[in-house]
Parts: C-alpha cells; sequence; structure tokens
C-alpha cells in the first residue's frame, strides 16, 4: 500500500512534467528548436491565474481561458521577436536567444510581481480520491492532470493527422524548404506551433501550481528542464513520448526518494535516462533517425 | 588473384533483400562500371565494400585478404577509396586541407607531435602540403586550394572529392555516380579525368553512374544489377545487347 | 600565392589570439603600476581568466568537434574540487609553488578522467541526445558532490553521502568537505600572470592542435562524419580526444577559478554555468578562438557593468544578450553588416574580401 | 563595425573600473545580498532592512550618519566578490552582510584581507565567523539552532519520534541539521525519519512528508526557509498527516506569503528572535515602514536582522567614535573593541541584551513561538538559552 501511495505520488508529479512536456515537443518536433524559456511561459501563466482566480475570485474557467490568451499572445510575440529573425541562421544561435528569453521572463517576472512566494490556491475544487478505505488517497487534482495530459495528447495526435494545418506542421517538420516549396506558409506554421506550445504552457502553469503551490518567478524553471528531460526520454518529437515519458519520469523520481535516497534522486533521474538513451539513442518512442549515405 | 573479389554478396534490411548474390572480380588498374535503375542496390553495394554496412552473406577479398565485415576505417587503411552520389566534402575547410584529411592514414605522426610542433610535425606537414598541392595541380584546381571547399563550383567539388580520395593512395577508387548533375562538356572532362587518374596512377577504378554513354564510353566491364541482383556481366557490348538489360532500363528508368 | 594566402589565415588567428591576450596582460598590468586599477578590476582578472579558458576549451567541443555540450561547468568542477583538495589538505604541508602545480595537474587530471567517464557513452549519441545526456552527467556530478561529505581524524578519511553527522567521527576529526557548504577555509591563491600563462598554454595548445593532423580529423568530423569515416578516420578515438582534451582544460580553469575564492560550493557549477560559457562560445562564433576570448570577457564583466541598475541588472543583461544575439546572428542583420562593411571599404583597393562576400551571398 | 563595438567596449570598460572617490562626511556602510535570482526574496528582504534602518539612523542627526549602498550578489560567491569589490571602490568602510552563508565565506576571507569590519543579519553557519576575527554575526549560529531546537523539543516533551525535513542542497538547513541530530542522539529524541530535498527536486515534497507520516513521526522538524515550508504544510494537511511541526527561524515569514492559507501554519512552533505580529511598537514601526517601501510586503526575520545589523553599527560606532575620514581598518579596530566589550549590549528587533564575544557570534536570547489563530503567541512565556556554545562546537 505504501508501494502504491508512493507510485501515485509519483504519477502525479509525472503528469505534470507530461503535460510541459507536451508543449516542448510540439515546439521541437516542428520549430526544430529547444525553447529553453517554456518553463517560464508556464511561471507566467501560473501569476496570471493567481492574480485573477486565486487572488481576483473570478471563475476559474474563466481565468484558465485568459491565461491561456496571455501565454499564446507571449509565446507569438515571441517567436516573432526573439526567434524568427534567427530563421537560417545556426540552430545553436536559437538556443541562446531562448536562454535570453528565459531571463528576459524570470527578471522580468521577479520585478513586476516580487521574489516574494505566492501560495497557490487550487484551481480544482473537487474532493479527493479515496480507495481501499482511505489508506490510499489520490487528489483530484492528480487525477485533473492525468486526464487533461491524455485528453490533450490525444487531440494533438488528432490534430496533427487529421486537419490541414497539422498537415502543414508534419510537412514543416519533415522538410521545411520543400514545405515552403509546397506552398505552405512556415512563418505561421511555426507561429501557430509558439501558440499551442504556449497555451499548453499555461494548463500546465494552473495545474502544476494546483498540486504544487509555491509560485515565485523561477517556478516554471526546474520543472522545464525536467519535462524537457521527460520529452528527451520518450523520444522527442513523439506526442506519445512526451506524456509516457513524463509519466515515468515523475515515478522515477519519487520511488528513488521513496526508497533510495532523497537527497540523490536528481542523480538518480539523470542515470536512469542516461542508461535508457545508451540502450534507446532515440529515446523510448523516438523515431530512429537513419542517415542515408 | 584479381585485386577485388566478391563472392555471392548479399545484405538485407529487415525484411527487404537489397542486394543478393552479387559477384565481381576486379583486376587491378582496370575501369569497371556496376549499372541498374534506381534503387537497384548499387550504392548499397558500395556502402558494403567500404565497411559502411555489414553483409549479410557473401565474402569480399581484398588484395588477397577477407575484408568482409571490417570498418571503414580498416578498408580505406587496406586501399579503397570512395566518393559519394551526393558530394561529401569537408565544406567548411579548405581546398588543400580536404585533401590532406585524405591522407589520414598515410602521413601519420601522433597529436603530441602536432601539439608540440616537433621536427616530425613540419616534416609531415610539408610533405602533405607538397603532395596535396599535387594532387590538386594534377585536377587543375591547383589554384583554388585556399578557398572553403563549399566555395567551389559544382564540377570541381566532384574533382576535389576525387582528390581527397586519391590522397589515400588507394588500390581501388570507387565512385559513386561522378557525372550526376553535370553538363555534357563537363561530362566529356570528367571522363577524360578518370581515365587519366587510372592511367597516372594505376589504379582500378570501380563506379557507379547513370549516365550510360559515360559508363559505355570508358568501361572495361560492366555488371548490371537490378531489384539486388546481378542480370548482365560482360563487356560494354555484350551488356548493351543483353534483353535483359534492356528491358530493366526500358521498364524501370525513373531516372530523377 | 595560395600557399602565402594559407599562412596567413592560420597564423591570422594566431596572431589575433596572441595580440588579445598579450594586450590584456599588458593593459591590466599597465594599469596595475600605475595604482588606478579599481578593486572591481582586480578581482575580476582571475573568474575573467578562468572563463577565457572555459570558452577556449568549449569551443574545441561545439565548434570544432560540433556536438552540443550542456554540461561543461561539470568538468571545471570536477577540476576544481579535486585541486582545490588536495591543495587545502596534502598540499597544505608542501611548499606553495609545489603544492600549486600539483593541484594544477591533479585538477586536470580528475576533469580529463571524469571527460573520459563522460565521453566513452556520450559520444555514442549525437545532436540534442548528446546535449541532453553531458546536462545530465553535470547535474548528477552536482547532486553527488552537494551530499558529499569527506571528514578526516585519526582512523583516516571517512565518507558519507548523507550529512555530516552520518560521518562518524571522532570528535577531534576535521570535516574537509561538507555537502551543500563544499570546501571552505580555502588558502587564496590568486595570480592574474598564471592566468594569463594558462590562457597562453591553452590557445597554444588548441590552435597547434587545430592546425594538424588530429585537428584535421576533428574538424573533418564535424563538417562530414560519413566521409570522415570513408577516409579512415577513428571517429571515436578523435571525438574522445577533442572531448577530453577539452574537459582536462575545464579542470585548470577550474583550479583556477577555485583558488581565488576561500570557499567553493557545487552548486556554482550547475547547468546556467554551462550554457553561460555556451553563450559566450556562440556569441563569439563558433570555432573561433578570438570571438571566444572577448565573448568571454564581455559576458563576464557585463552584468557587473549593469550594477548600477541594481535590481534591474539581470532583466538588462536578458535583454543585451538578446539584442547580441539578433545582431550578431540573424541573417538580415548578418547581411546588412556586410553591406555596411562594404560601403565602408569599397574605396579601398584590392578588394578580395568583396568577392568573398558576393560568393557567400 | 567590430572595432567600433570593441573600441566602445573598452571605453565602458576603463570607466567602469577607473577609482572613483568621493567624499562626505558619512561612513560608506555596503550592504551585499541576493535581490535577483532564486534566493532574492532573502537578500532583498535584507536591503530594505537595512534601508529603513539607515534612514532611520540619518534621520536621528547622532553622531554617526551612513552613506549607505546594497549591490546584489545572485548568491554566488564569484559575484559577492565582485560586489564587494565594486563597494570596495565606491569607498566602503564597513560591510553589512553578507547576507546568505557561501558568498558570506568567500566575502569574509577578502574582508579578513582588508581587515573591514563585517556583520552579517543571516549568514548563519560557524564557519562563518571562524574566517576571521573581524567577522561578526547577529543571527544564531546553526550549531545554536540545531542544537537548542533539540533540547528544546526534549525538555517541553513535545514530541518522541522526531521526523526531519531539511534542504540538503542548502548550507542553513543542512547545518542545522547535522546538529539537530548530534543532539538528538544525545538527549534521548529518536529521529524516525531524516528527509531531504535539493533545490532542485523541491516542486513535489509530498514524498518526504509521506516517509515522515509512514514512519510515525509525532513531531516533524523543518529547520528549511518559510516557501518549502508551506509546502509541506499544504502536503501534510492534505494527506490527514497531523504531527506538531517546529522549524527556526528560517520559518518565520510563512504567515506572509501571499494566498497562503494561514489555518494550515496553526500549532506551528518555531524559534525565532523575531516576529512581525509582536506587539511591541518597534517592531510595528518597522513593519509599517517596510510595507512603505517594498509596496506591500511584511518584513520576514532578514530584514529585521539586516535592520539590526545597521542599529547596532551605528550604536557601536558612536561608542568607538569612529568618523567618516577614518580608514576602514581603523574603522575595523575601534569597532572590534566596541563591540566585544562586555559592557556593549543591544536592544533590537531581534532579541534584547544582545552581546558579542571575540569569536564574533551573538549571544541572544530565540523566543519560542507557536502560532495560534493566525498569530504568533509565546509558547509558555519562556525563552529557551541559545548560548550553549561551549558544549555544541562541532569544529
Amino acid at each position: 500500500m505504501q508501494f502504491l501511495s508512493y507510485l501515485v505520488r509519483g504519477i502525479s508529479l509525472g503528469s505534470v512534467y507530461a503535460l510541459i512536456a507536451l508543449g516542448y515537443t510540439m515546439v521541437y518536433g516542428i520549430a526544430k528548436m529547444l525553447n529553453f524559456a517554456h518553463g517560464d511561459i508556464i511561471m507566467v501563466g501560473g501569476y496570471v491565474v493567481f492574480f485573477t482566480f486565486c487572488q481576483g475570485g473570478m471563475n476559474p474557467w474563466l481565468s484558465m481561458i485568459l491565461a491561456i490568451v496571455v501565454c499564446t499572445l507571449l509565446g507569438i510575440t515571441i517567436e516573432r521577436i526573439a526567434y524568427r529573425p534567427l530563421r537560417g541562421a545556426a540552430s545553436l544561435a536559437v538556443l541562446i536567444t531562448a536562454i535570453g528569453v528565459s531571463y528576459f521572463l524570470e527578471n522580468g517576472a521577479m520585478l513586476l510581481w516580487s521574489s516574494e512566494p505566492k501560495s497557490f490556491t487550487s484551481i480544482v475544487s473537487l474532493p479527493a480520491l479515496n480507495l481501499f478505505g482511505g489508506s490510499l488517497q489520490i487528489s483530484a487534482e492528480t487525477i485533473v492532470t492525468i486526464v487533461t495530459s491524455l485528453v490533450i495528447m490525444f487531440v494533438l495526435i488528432w490534430f496533427v493527422n487529421n486537419t490541414r494545418p497539422g498537415h502543414a506542421m508534419q510537412a514543416v517538420s519533415e522538410d521545411r524548404g520543400a514545405a515552403q516549396l509546397m506552398g505552405i506558409n512556415v512563418n505561421a506554421i511555426i507561429s501557430l506551433t509558439f501558440a499551442i506550445g504556449s497555451g499548453l504552457a499555461a494548463i500546465a502553469g494552473a495545474l502544476l501550481l494546483s498540486s504544487y503551490p509555491t509560485l515565485v518567478p523561477t517556478t516554471g524553471a526546474m520543472p522545464g528542464i525536467k519535462a524537457f528531460v521527460a520529452a528527451v526520454f520518450g523520444g522527442i518529437g513523439s506526442i506519445p513520448g512526451a506524456f509516457v515519458g513524463g509519466i515515468l519520469l515523475g515515478i522515477i523520481e519519487n520511488l528513488s526518494k521513496a526508497y533510495i535516497s532523497t537527497q540523490l534522486s536528481d542523480a538518480i533521474v539523470f542515470l536512469v535516462l542516461i542508461v535508457v538513451l545508451l540502450v534507446k539513442p532515440s529515446g523510448l518512442l523516438g523515431k530512429k533517425a537513419t542517415v542515408k549515405v | 588473384m584479381a585485386l577485388l573479389e566478391v563472392k555471392n554478396l548479399g545484405i538485407s534490411f529487415g525484411g527487404l533483400q537489397a542486394v543478393q548474390g552479387l559477384n565481381m572480380s576486379i583486376e587491378s588498374g582496370h575501369l569497371y562500371g556496376l549499372i541498374g535503375p534506381n534503387g537497384a542496390g548499387k550504392t548499397t553495394a558500395f556502402n558494403m565494400l567500404t565497411g559502411m554496412y555489414t553483409p549479410t552473406e557473401g565474402i569480399i577479398t581484398f588484395d588477397g585478404v577477407n575484408i568482409t565485415g571490417k570498418g571503414p576505417e580498416y578498408i580505406s587503411k587496406a586501399g579503397i577509396a570512395r566518393t559519394f552520389q551526393n558530394i561529401r566534402l569537408f565544406n567548411a575547410m579548405s581546398v588543400l586541407d580536404n585533401v590532406k584529411v585524405g591522407m589520414h592514414n598515410r602521413v601519420t605522426y601522433s597529436m603530441l607531435d602536432g601539439v608540440l610542433r616537433t621536427k616530425k610535425y613540419r616534416n609531415k606537414e610539408a610533405e602533405m602540403n607538397e603532395k596535396a598541392q599535387r594532387l590538386l595541380d594534377v585536377f587543375g584546381i591547383g589554384d583554388k586550394a585556399d578557398y572553403a571547399a563549399s566555395q567551389l563550383p559544382y564540377g570541381q567539388q566532384r574533382k576535389l572529392e576525387i582528390c581527397r580520395a586519391l590522397a589515400s593512395d588507394p588500390k581501388l577508387l570507387l565512385l559513386d555516380e561522378p557525372a550526376a548533375g553535370m553538363n555534357p562538356n563537363e561530362t566529356q572532362e570528367l571522363m577524360e579525368t578518370v581515365r587519366k587518374v587510372r592511367d597516372d596512377f594505376g589504379i582500378a577504378i570501380l563506379l557507379i553512374e547513370h549516365d550510360m554513354k559515360f559508363v559505355m564510353g570508358i568501361c572495361e566491364e560492366i555488371t548490371v544489377l537490378e531489384y539486388g541482383k546481378t542480370i548482365a556481366h560482360g563487356d560494354p557490348q555484350t551488356v548493351s545487347n543483353d534483353p535483359e538489360v534492356i528491358a530493366a532500363y526500358l521498364g524501370g528508368d525513373d531516372e530523377d | 600565392m595560395a600557399k602565402q594566402k594559407k599562412i596567413s589565415k592560420a597564423a591570422r588567428t594566431y596572431l589575433t589570439s596572441f595580440i588579445l591576450v598579450g594586450g590584456f596582460w599588458g593593459a591590466i598590468e599597465a594599469v596595475k603600476l600605475s595604482g588606478g586599477l579599481s578593486s572591481k578590476a582586480a578581482g575580476l582578472l582571475i573568474p575573467v581568466c578562468a572563463y577565457i579558458m572555459m570558452a577556449i576549451s568549449l569551443n574545441l567541443v561545439v565548434g570544432f568537434l560540433g556536438e552540443l555540450s550542456l554540461g561543461h561547468a561539470a568538468f571545471m568542477s570536477a577540476g576544481a574540487f579535486a585541486g582545490v583538495f588536495f591543495y587545502n589538505t596534502a598540499g597544505a604541508g608542501m611548499p606553495e609553488g609545489a603544492a600549486i602545480v600539483l593541484a594544477f595537474l591533479i585538477g586536470g587530471l580528475a576533469a580529463g578522467i571524469f571527460g573520459v567517464i563522460v565521453g566513452v557513452p556520450v559520444l555514442r549519441l549525437s545532436g540534442d541526445y548528446l546535449a541532453i545526456v553531458t546536462l545530465a552527467f553535470g547535474e548528477i556530478l552536482k547532486n553527488v558532490l552537494n551530499s558529499l561529505y569527506i571528514g578526516a581524524d585519526s582512523a583516516g578519511l571517512h565518507f558519507s553521502l548523507k550529512d555530516q553527522f552520518s560521518l562518524n567521527m571522532e570528535p577531534t576529526g576535521k570535516v574537509l568537505m561538507k555537502g551543500a557548504m563544499g570546501i571552505t577555509g580555502i588558502r587564496k591563491f590568486s595570480v592574474f600572470s598564471v592566468g594569463i600563462l594558462l590562457i597562453a598554454l591553452t590557445l597554444l595548445f588548441v590552435l597547434n592542435l587545430m592546425n594538424s593532423r588530429a585537428g584535421r580529423a576533428i574538424t573533418a568530423i564535424r563538417d562530414d562524419d560519413i566521409a570522415a569515416r570513408s577516409i579512415g578516420i577513428n571517429l571515436t578515438k578523435y571525438k574522445l580526444m577533442a572531448f577530453v582534451s577539452s574537459a582536462v582544460i575545464a579542470g585548470f580553469a577550474g583550479v583556477l577559478y577555485a583558488l581565488n575564492f576561500a570557499s567553493l560550493v557545487a552548486k556554482k557549477f550547475d547547468y546556467n554555468l554551462s550554457i553561460n560559457i555556451l553563450v559566450m562560445v556562440v556569441l563569439g562564433g563558433m570555432g573561433s578562438i578570438p570571438g571566444a576570448i572577448i565573448a568571454a570577457v564581455v559576458l563576464t564583466v557585463l552584468p557587473e557593468l549593469l550594477r548600477g541598475f541594481s535590481q534591474y541588472r539581470m532583466f538588462i543583461y536578458s535583454i543585451v544578450l538578446i539584442i547580441m544575439m539578433l545582431f550578431n546572428r540573424a541573417p538580415a542583420f548578418v547581411m546588412w553588416r556586410q553591406r555596411m562593411a562594404l560601403k565602408f571599404r569599397s574605396g579601398k583597393a584590392g578588394s578580395e574580401k568583396e568577392d568573398a562576400g558576393k560568393k557567400k551571398g | 563595425m567590430k572595432k567600433f563595438v570593441c573600441v566602445a567596449m573598452s571605453g565602458v570598460l576603463a570607466a567602469s573600473f577607473a577609482v572613483s572617490a568621493s567624499a562626505a562626511d558619512q561612513i560608506k556602510v555596503g550592504g551585499i545580498g541576493p535581490t535577483t535570482g532564486p534566493a532574492a526574496i532573502y537578500g532583498t528582504a535584507a536591503m530594505y532592512g537595512e534601508q529603513i534602518a539607515v534612514d532611520e539612523v540619518n534621520k536621528a542627526g547622532g553622531a554617526v550618519q551612513f552613506d549607505w549602498k546594497f549591490e546584489d550578489d545572485t548568491h554566488d560567491a564569484e559575484t559577492s566578490v565582485n560586489a564587494y569589490n565594486s563597494l570596495k571602490d565606491w569607498g566602503m568602510q564597513i560591510l553589512a552582510g553578507t547576507v546568505t552563508t557561501n558568498p558570506c565565506l568567500a566575502v569574509g576571507a577578502e574582508a579578513v584581507n582588508d581587515n573591514m569590519f563585517m556583520m552579517t543579519p543571516s549568514a548563519s553557519s560557524q564557519d562563518v565567523i571562524d574566517t576571521g576575527d573581524n567577522v561578526f554575526q547577529i543571527c544564531f549560529t546553526d550549531p545554536n539552532q540545531g542544537t537548542a531546537s533539540a533540547d528544546y523539543i526534549s525538555s517541553k516533551k513535545l514530541g518522541t519520534k522526531i521526523g526531519v525535513i531539511y534542504n540538503s542542497s542548502d548550507a542553513y538547513s543542512s547545518g542545522i541539521n547535522t546538529n539537530f541530530q548530534a543532539e538528538a542522539s544525545k538527549v534521548g529524541l529518536q529521529v524516525v525519519a531524516n528527509e531531504a530535498f535539493t533545490d532542485d527536486n523541491s516542486t513535489d515534497l509530498t514524498t518526504q512528508v509521506q516517509a515522515c507520516k509512514d514512519a510515525g513521526a509525532d513531531l516533524v522538524f523543518l529547520p528549511i526557509y518559510y516557501t518549502p515550508a508551506s509546502q509541506i504544510l499544504k502536503a501534510a494537511n492534505d494527506m490527514g498527516y497531523k504531527p506538531k511541526f517546529f522549524g527556526c527561524d528560517g520559518l518565520d515569514g510563512i504567515l506572509g506569503v501571499e494566498g497562503f492559507d494561514t489555518s494550515l501554519a496553526e500549532g506551528v512552533m518555531l524559534l525565532t528572535p523575531f516576529v512581525a505580529t509582536s506587539a511591541d511598537k518597534a517592531t510595528q514601526d518597522f513593519v509599517a515602514k517596510y510595507k512603505e517601501v517594498s509596496k506591500g510586503d511584511t518584513p520576514n526575520q532578514f530584514a529585521a536582522d539586516a535592520y539590526d545589523v545597521i542599529k547596532v553599527l551605528a550604536k557601536a560606532g558612536e561608542k568607538a567614535g569612529i568618523t567618516a575620514d577614518m580608514s576602514a581598518s581603523d574603522i575595523c579596530d575601534a569597532l572590534k573593541a566596541t563591540i566585544t566589550d562586555p559592557s556593549f549590549t543591544y536592544d533590537g528587533l531581534t532579541g534584547t541584551g544582545m552581546t558579542w564575544d571575540a569569536s564574533g557570534a551573538v549571544s541572544k536570547e530565540p523566543k519560542g513561538m507557536i502560532i495560534e489563530n493566525g498569530e504568533y503567541q509565546p509558547i509558555d512565556g519562556e525563552s529557551v538559552s541559545a548560548s550553549t556554545e561551549a558544549e555544541t562546537e562541532s569544529e
């Protein structure tokens, strides 16, 4: 029972990672860049919900929608100003700019909202689920997060495979030059990708903070990195991979905390990642890239 | 004993048999052609000969040594060099350096010699520079030694790639579609170059080519592949009259 | 003619690099002599030297080998902890000079060994996967060092990965390394000329390496690994050579850096530092040694220059960073700059660069 | 273009490195702490605290007047030394810093070298004052806090099975934990769970709470800062786990966390020298001023400690008769002599009757507090002695 309970905590954390990783993997798969600022967009989404819902008493749905709108606009703006001019430059250049954007958002948030921590009120108002006569408790936040990330995963898969913009995304992902020649507006598609990724970040932010309520300007940084690891773990660029990677990462992190060492759990998580990548160099569900000679 | 003996060579990827039962025998100083429609397995055969792929069946003997399943490093040292269908130069490096990289296993000194700039380093570098410049001059691109490889026009990039391959003093040179993307004038020039290489360096050349005029014009012996299988073999005359070859080319000619 | 040009090109890199470093040294020494060197500038000298070494060494991996490493700070950390641990314990009884030299050697060796441990598995991967695994190794080292306690008493050394209490030492025992507190009470050794000397050695090593057979093999692997294999270059050997050399230099940089401060903590060498060093390399232009040197100086000094902005400091730094990247790297800006450069130079004769520029464009 | 950038850059460099000299009849006091980055809450609080104190000192018009400047160190030793040097260039004569432990150790070494008097508001490691005899603390040392907590829990019989959750990547937290464990084994407290977290995995602390719960801990000791503590309290509540919670001074501030349900903190005990809700006038004045400068935040112990540092410097400075034209080294010697003099005591926000010995450690009494109805109440009116250094020296 103890084990089950730790497992549930792992899944709970993992579902948050999964949700963030979905955004990461979308942007990576299509724009082919590691958006290091993704975690910080989550933080911005968190603040929007905090001020409108937790403090302003706004309807949680309305507050969520507002956060999604803000983050989407933010994502598009960042892409337009900081990333698009670098299209065609070395991919590392964009990576560095993304880091700059990440610093910008963190420090901007600190100036705007101070570094004092805020305690988030859960946007989920449902009761927790008690199993086995109360000995195993699954919080409503966990259930909502898992369901949300599952739904988002399936919607994304459907969207990418069955809609025109989705097909265009796939084309851009496969070969940007060829897609352009086929008349696809690559800039618009990448903007759309950022919009979707950032919108997801807003949802991820609200759910992350509902489960783990401390909100500071650096809130998004570490979950962002972990989610990135999760996305690579599952095979970056793969939508189901991001989900699986996120859940697994959360489970490994929590089980190693519970049974091996709380201090060294980070080392263990990263060690598992290394081993997985050495055995399966493109992640759990990633496509194996074959180089044609 | 021929320089290269290929017996019953085959490879399959998953369930797909890409090459099957390939037999070849290449003599020193001769010019050979390997032709066939797209997807016939020509480049795959090259990749097995150079150790990029490990054959699933058959034996490759080079210069009396069984090299089947050996890695590219070993095979390159043994004396097989190649060029690529889609030119693979070291684009950011200078033309001269491209050729010097080609000599990697021919003119050697240790990392420490290089870092400490020993006498050995200086002598070997001078030797390399001289040899590389000579090679470039042979191909008429000696004046471009200091350019970045990517700055060369297409035809000269092809030549540079051959230069780089020759720099490793091969006994057998594999050319993968050397005339691809060239206009008739350039092709004509290339034919002369290839012949010249064979004559001047006295090495065997095996080439893949789609341009029939090119192949028929310079090759002494030709092997034709279709769907991974050898369908014909012989001198240009025999091959071009072979009904199976004609059928293969007429039926499946979907060149790019 | 062609040959002459070739020599001058390689020589130009040597010349620019050494003039930069020599000029830096000369200028600082001159200001020092005149007594006008501020404490702030004096305090920045050794860190700047260490970061220059870090940027040059990372350039070996990112610029020349073409692999993205996000864990370079870990090698600095390995070197710093090994070197300083030696210097603070066994080195304490030795003559200063010998202790310093040994500390550097041990630091370099430790970083080199860590480089091999990381490099052997990591170099089988490529691209973003390689990047994430280097990041992972860096975080593992940080996490382990952060939990590592070492104490010494009459029974010898005690180790614990949990806490000081678990060392089970005699009451008279001395704790040498205290987890998150790291190593404290380091006898400072910060001599600017030693920093410059190390940079000069680093430069000599890297430039000589890159202009030799091994260096060409490394660059060839970056440009086209398949072609490099076909020529008979042993990919693993040369990748590892670049990676481990870079790690050893980072280890030296780590010792240099750590001896400049009285306390040393593992937290310093996290992925943020790795990324900062990567920023130096990318901003300076991948594969450009003089560029890396300039970028290392600018990026280390910039946050200090922005002190006047107090709380807005890091905010402004981030904006400057983004603008610098756009200005340096955005294709539109690069073209605009080239056009401007052409305009400036159009008056001059022998516009050989113009030709090259046109070809590239 | 590049050349132009280079020239411009070197110009800026030269300008910034030139030694600045300014003369005033105010003594220059520098402060250092993290005002950006993850540890910014602590440094910012200290900055505001010092600012308020300096304003008060100057307004009071005593013999000692301060010119004050605060520099950011992002909780990093290297940056902290840069900040220190930068302040030296500005002409600093006394250092009121640094706020966090690791940077403080690096800066301490510099200050010893320069014979610069420094008093840290909150760098609580024993190593800090061991750096040199010019380094003073106004906060308790970690050994004191850890030992005092164990003694207090044991003597008041607050719990028998103890769980500990601490931040192993933080010097303050792991320092207290070490000493708490040592003392706990001496006084017969049974530590049933010793759970760590790090800055990198602090997103989810539920596993640690559950481990304490599963181990049957009836008291959970939290030698950590209030941000993660607020998370732990919520997790325990969600789990239906209701042990006693006991913390150190780092826990102060928990009631001020915006959006935090303070009912969760009900019954939490802490040893702290300062409580923002204390009714005494000095505290209330300070809280009001702090809210003004920080635009609405409630001061934590960092702010109060930093405030006291400046006030101590002013009081000792007046007694020692230091003046603005003295060198930093002379001021240091004068202040050292005055502060360690047994006749020198100071009453401030974080304690009354504070005295210092030559080691640089403060002797003051922490208050045992319990949170009731969303406010701090003294646990039982009496306080514990924290001056137990003699038996707790771990070095």
